[in-house]
């Protein structure tokens, strides 16, 4: 079963991707699986194990299902301060 | 209150949040961005943020914070966007009848929001080089810890 | 600089002495008069110090500090005369290219000046009463340590 | 022998002196034998084991030998910050 995902990107993901969002149409079932399709799609540098990921503006378990209109940011390692 | 400025920081107006008649002592920490890392010269820094993902995990620290430690009031707030040097990127002040809660709470505050705290930093270098801080991808071998199982 | 002052202390103007490019965090403590002590409702206080002495003592503490951490500079500066509810008494704030040291060296300053600088403190009680805080002599079983010899 | 001692005193000990600072001539050999000495004269409260002392505006032993001329600070427990 396909799903619409709302996927936002920061810092270095925002660069490698070349815009800041964008709507994608998945077959993945996790969190994890949709990183590693868009990994192979756009060359991310970072795997997976150095990134968090949020699901509808709350942080989430990698194994997350994905239903139908979720919001993903994935997040890469932060540096404030 | 922990908050997310694209505006410069004011140190006077955030720590007017902190006035207390029980208050004894007020410790405070400046993030300034400094002319040197990792050996390189540094010429600006850019910062971002997810703000909204970013204001909840920092609500979060200053309630770890009111938890662990005997303090009256925290308040952190972070900069974004492009600064130059001597700038101020972060500003936290905590409040408590004593000086050691003071301390080590406000010092719990910095850690922590370096550590979890969705914001990213890009520095710029002297020589023209960027590099986006903790991003490199150098492999498990490089000494750069992987990000915390959630 | 270790300064003993008559007049109200200034963040600002001490904090503008500790501005470094090569510094990369700012730590600082502020003490605050507040309401209670010891479970006593407090009015105001006045403090006192032998300023001569005081400067001395202060200097060495800041050297110190330099010795033991790695920070760039370090101000205290303390007030003297009456104070009321909320008055700043003494202020101190340490750069650093790291902020672990900034804090473990503003941390050390404010322990050590209250330990060992010559300044008193006389507390006005709501109810009428006054103290000079460590100076009651109830024998050495009261808890209260005494001096160290030199 | 005798000597002139000038002695200033601080919080407490000014309080129960009723003055600020003093010259006073003494046989006292040492900075300890000249407080006590003051003690019994004033009845200051705080024995000399809760206090420092001040020799010409130095911390010194409290068995420093007193010269004509030394100026004396006893320093009653202090309470910075």
């Amino acid at each position: 079963m396909t799903k619409s995902i709302h996927v936002q990107y920061f810092a270095i993901l925002r660069e490698q991707r070349g815009l800041a969002q964008e709507k994608i149409t998945t077959s993945a079932a996790t969190a994890s699986e949709f990183y590693d399709e868009l990994r192979g799609r756009h060359g991310f540098t970072l795997p997976a194990d150095r990134l968090r990921v949020a699901v509808n503006d709350e942080f989430a378990p990698w194994g997350s299902a994905l239903s139908d209109g979720d919001r993903l940011v994935f997040i890469p390692p932060v540096a404030g301060g | 209150m922990f908050r997310i400025s694209p505006e410069p920081l004011d140190p006077a107006a955030l720590q007017r949040r902190l006035l207390d008649p029980r208050a004894g002592a007020c410790a405070t920490f400046e993030g300034w961005v400094r002319n040197r890392n990792d050996g390189q010269a540094v010429r600006a820094l850019d910062y971002e943020a997810h703000a909204t993902l970013a204001e909840k995990e920092g609500l979060r620290i200053l309630a770890e914070a009111q938890a662990k430690f005997s303090i009256l009031n925290a308040v952190c707030a972070h900069r974004v966007g492009s600064l130059v040097l001597g700038d101020m990127a972060v500003w936290v002040g905590v409040t408590a009848e004593h000086r050691g809660d003071a301390f080590d709470a406000c010092r719990y505050i910095i850690d922590e929001a370096k550590a979890r705290v969705p914001i990213w930093k890009k520095e710029h270098y002297a020589s023209g080089a960027t590099a986006w801080i903790n991003c490199a991808t150098r492999g498990p071998a490089s000494g750069i810890p992987p990000a915390k199982p959630q």
